[in-house]
């Protein structure tokens, strides 16, 4: 995924002279995780820019490039690191064009590697979505294989709002794939349905999707498995038109719990759904607690505790 | 005051400061009494910083970008905001540019380059630092300004804007209109130095200029811009003047403060500014009381033509959070309106 | 609320020399809402401490001093400007504990008011309870009375953890009540059952409470009112006990509806009470954009809002 | 270097000085080769900032407490933290008083008054000012101290702590270790002046000093300690080196440096402190390699005895989020271990 994020930033760069990307380390080290190696030499430090150590500056700055026309595609190296920059995210990037009545504009496109994967405890592994979700203003899409990432990523540069564009850090160099040469848009808004079936409804996205797709097979389950790629504007139909089918859901997401994207999803079937459903709505998700640098493997959700909620809704009457 | 000859351009500038000074004057104390007969919500009285915004706005061109604060009303009016765009985004009607989203104070004026004003203190600062990244990268003109008060040093925006800025030599403007007060925390409260001063802790050259004289604000921020839109680097101005009012009209003054400076007063920005136009031989009491009788004249007559225009459309309330609304809020919405 | 919250905080301070107010004008001025009035003069500058502007460094001191032996209550002047101090509640406050193995804690209660109610428009009317509710570590609480506030501000000082401790402005001064001499705790992770009734569960909380209750009172529905008090840990039974017994559930809340905090109480009954449920799980919540200085009584849930959603799932089979 | 006269309590001081600057980088030699080995899962070397962390921890007291940074290896040995918390929290191993929790190189040793390290850079600073609020209300006789890098100097928290520090007062020393690096990021492209110069900005003292020659910062640091604790207020200490290693080790340097100096040249701060205490007739090169023989054979000793301890009970990585776990925790972990 990371040669993939790569080639679409290449490409976008060098179609639109007013992409221009910030943050620490981006530059001549290509960052931490090498998505913008190269770049540099080729559109140069005035476009490829290595700030200071500050977050605050490097999402308040983009957003007031973006007023100003330009396209600025920010890193936060790890997102752990973007609650300093939370009030910029929250109260300007999400509401410029409201509170502006419309008259200016803010289409950041704001890059973070999230979750686990790399052994790096409790702050190089969080898996913070529903901050962002939960604010109305932003566009959250998270992409689970190369192509999509170099869709979405098309699909949010293109747009004319602030996005939100959470890379899965497990999925960075994990995932091997062969890219096309032309890869389309990936629509946001829009969720992928990987595999068809009929027993139940798995729904997923990001970094969890892998681990969905290998337990789903590997245990021969028939099942929907549905990639929502976009977070917010959740693909509702997708959603309720699975269940509708199946009448059973399992959500797997590596964040906490307790309001977590599950919660929602849960709540989304528990208003639209209920007459479909044959049993309990089942959460997979990380525990209500930090992120363990030892025991990783216990936290994120994996095949023995899927397979425990597919046989939990799957056996309820 | 130092005699100099004066061009006629230089004259009618410095009498149109005068204007802008008065008109922003007049305005204040409209709003603030109609606040208190409850023709108004909410207010951020300005009295005491005309000289300090209309100044700066002397030494400004069209072309640059300003990052205002919820005071700046002289400011927009010198810079050439129509005295409407103003009342009714005090009123939040059906005219006014935010549609009535925001709180009274937080205008936006596209029209002079006055992006809208957020609540949050100092958070415009480090997008004014992106902005001026904007015009560098496309080799524009123009420099962008950031206004803000004495407490807005203390945020952690200011610190990594202005760090920021050094660090990428773009043409921003830091203007502090120190007016003495954060709400009730006096300057001396809210750091233990000079704001000028603070400018070293960046490499950045810091000014200090007496923000109660329109013609030193000017002067000051003319050499300060040009050397800025020259590439010379970004600039931290520290322009201090008082808060001559409350700090909003919420808040109540006499909890925590003796007004040191009443209107009237020789420190008085106005009362400065008519003496500078009567020594510099532009103006006599004559002209001064036909200005301030035309302001009050124009602020009653926009007031009430304001007044008279009716609220936005409730729907409004609920647009323009995306390009195109999601589902979710389009639902949630029927339902509100239903 | 503020006379009571006022009170309270003296009694505090008075009995424990450790206890510390620190934020925006909230010694000699008093609190922009008058909450810390007069007590500078009582417990002097040193106890009652005048912070320059900047959220991170009241939040980031009042973490330092927690871990050196203090009893911080810091006040933020409105919720809607916490988000500068995001960092440090998410990674630092929450974190104090955990981290440290359990060497250093970090109780601090962060008093916030929060919601609409004074036509502040959306910088001065967020409800951000998911933030904070979302956050493993921290526990969230909301009074809803004048009483209430006394005993969870008496719970939250006597406790170990750090305590988000959200005012509804709206309630500050509208709600009159006899205040008893000695409030008792109100027990941490306890919901108030305010109204039984059998026909549905209507579960609320702070700011919405009083108007749910006189939407119940007005229309004589039979309902089961529950104010939870507690956000964080919810308590579960009081929810699901309910829904056992009545199987229809109306959530009422102000802040956005997506995960907002009526997604995890959906989530938690179509995880635990499905087959009870006659009815969808319906939210009556803000909506999912900023919060408008006009119409805030749209942006607002309101009885006629409230009343639609219990005719839909009193009305549904 | 100035030939005074030594007491034998100095002369132990800088024994005990040199030998703790040993053991930090044969510790640190140690866990790099042993994480290339894969026996270690991370680490930050901290070779080149033994002398500014030693000549730091010098000047303290057992009562003073440390906010410190990700790299203070030798100023944790210094001030008495026994070898094997180090090397157990590298591992985190059952023995790890942060149960295996945090990233390696993010201790913590009450015994020692070290408070855990967290992640974001420059966030522990605030808290430091707390707890020196604390200190001075209880009218203590500690400091508190909190080290960190050049890089931190551009983070919000920074400004915020010392504009808070100074505003009230409080007995809290700000050491930034300079080690010219941040990441990839020379020191020159994080700010454009001097580190120590940023004091001004807030009306503290700011002190510049060697940090390659442990003599020097016990010295500057002493003297500035004391001041502290004697009620004169906040300070900030710049201490220059070099990050003679990588970044950590995930980090490769030669993607944006050379390295400047090397072990062993004359910049190298061990070399440094072994000529100082040649100079002073304190040692020879046969004490030197005494001191460094016995750091080898104790860090072998030490890191074979830790690599044998066990691992934590899986489910103390789901404890101690709150006093008593809550019930969504319970449930979950009940789910996770069953
Ligand atoms: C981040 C933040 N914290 C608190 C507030 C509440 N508040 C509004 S104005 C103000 C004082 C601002 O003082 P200053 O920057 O000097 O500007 P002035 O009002 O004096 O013009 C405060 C604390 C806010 N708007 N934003
Ligand atoms: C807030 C935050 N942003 C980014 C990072 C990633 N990061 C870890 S260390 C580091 C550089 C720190 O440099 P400096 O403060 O000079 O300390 P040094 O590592 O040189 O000792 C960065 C960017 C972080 N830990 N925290
Ligand atoms: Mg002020
Ligand atoms: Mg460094």
């Amino acid at each position: 995924m990371v040669q993939a994020l790569n080639r679409a930033l290449n490409d976008i760069m060098a179609k639109n002279p007013s992409v221009v990307i910030l943050g620490e380390d981006v530059g001549v080290d290509g960052g931490v995780f090498r998505v913008t190696d190269g770049l540099i030499s080729k559109f140069g430090p005035e476009r490829v820019i290595d700030t200071p150590l500050a977050e605050i500056g490097i999402v308040g700055m983009s957003i007031g490039m973006a007023i100003s026309g330009l396209r600025p595609i920010p890193e936060i190296q790890f997102q752990d690191f973007i609650y300093t920059a939370m009030d910029q995210i929250i109260n300007q990037m999400a509401k410029i064009r409201y509170r502006s009545g419309g008259e200016y504009t803010c289409p950041v496109v704001l890059r973070a590697p999230y979750g686990g994967g790399v052994k790096g405890g409790l702050y190089h592994s969080q898996s913070g979505e529903t901050y962002f979700a939960h604010t109305a203003g932003l566009i959250v899409v998270t992409p689970s294989t190369p192509t999509d990432a170099i869709g979405l990523l098309y699909s949010a540069i293109d747009g004319n709002d602030p996005v939100i564009f959470l890379e899965p850090k497990r999925l960075y160099r994990s995932v091997k794939e062969d890219v096309p040469d032309n890869v389309p848009k990936v629509p946001i808004g829009k969720a992928k349905i990987i595999r068809e079936g009929d027993e139940l409804s798995i729904i997923t996205y990001g970094p969890m999707v892998p681990t969905v797709v290998s337990t789903v097979q590997k245990n021969n389950i028939n099942a929907d498995v549905i990639d929502l790629r976009t977070l917010v504007p959740m693909d509702r139909d997708a959603i309720i038109g699975s269940v509708k089918k199946t009448g059973r859901v399992v959500i797997v997401h590596e964040a906490p719990r307790t309001l977590g994207l599950g919660s929602e999803i849960a709540a989304l079937v528990a208003e639209r759904a209920i007459d479909s459903l044959l049993a309990p709505v089942i959460r997979v998700t990380g525990p209500d607690s930090p992120f363990p640098y030892r025991y990783e493997d216990y936290y994120v959700p994996n095949e023995k505790r899927i397979m425990k909620a597919i046989k939990r809704v799957t056996e309820e009457a | 005051m130092e005699m100099e000859k004066l061009t006629s351009a230089e004259k009618s500038a410095y009498i149109k400061a005068f204007t802008a000074m008065v008109l922003g004057r007049t305005l204040d104390k409209k709003i603030v009494n109609a606040q208190r007969q409850g023709r108004v919500g909410f207010y951020t009285p300005t009295m005491g910083q005309e000289a300090t915004q209309v100044g700066l706005s002397m030494s400004l061109g069209r072309e640059d970008f300003i990052y205002g604060y919820y005071r700046d009303v002289s400011l927009l009016l010198h810079r050439g905001a129509p005295m409407e765009a103003i009342i009714n985004q005090i009123m939040g009607n059906s005219k006014d540019v935010e549609k009535g989203r925001q709180m009274p104070s937080h205008f936006s004026y596209k029209g002079v380059n006055f992006m809208s004003v957020p609540s949050p203190v100092g958070t415009n600062l480090p997008l004014a630092v992106g902005s001026a990244y904007a015009f560098k990268l496309r080799k524009e003109k123009g420099v962008v300004v950031a206004t803000f008060g004495d407490g807005a040093t203390s945020t952690p925006d200011f610190h990594v804007a202005m760090n920021m800025a050094a660090v990428f030599h773009v043409p921003v403007v830091f203007v502090c209109e120190n007016n003495g007060w954060a709400i009730s925390l006096p300057v001396e409260k809210q750091t233990e130095t000079e704001i000028y001063k603070k400018a070293d802790a960046y490499g950045m050259k810091g000014i200090l200029v007496d923000g109660n004289n329109f013609l030193e604000m000017y002067k000051t921020c003319t050499e300060a811009v040009n050397n800025v839109r020259s590439g010379g680097g970004p600039v931290l101005i520290e322009a201090r003047s008082y808060r001559m009012g409350a700090h909003s009209t919420s808040d109540d003054p006499t909890k925590y403060r003796k007004d040191e400076v009443k209107e009237g007063d020789a420190k008085d920005p106005l009362i400065i500014a008519e003496k500078i136009l009567k020594d510099l031989n532009i103006g006599d009491d004559k002209l001064v009381e036909k200005i301030k009788a035309e302001a009050q004249r124009i602020v009653d007559a926009k007031f009430q033509e304001c007044e008279k225009i009716p609220p936005p459309e409730p729907i409004t309330a609920f647009q323009e959070v995306y390009s195109k609304n999601t589902w979710m809020l389009d639902e949630e919405v029927g339902d509100i309106l239903d």
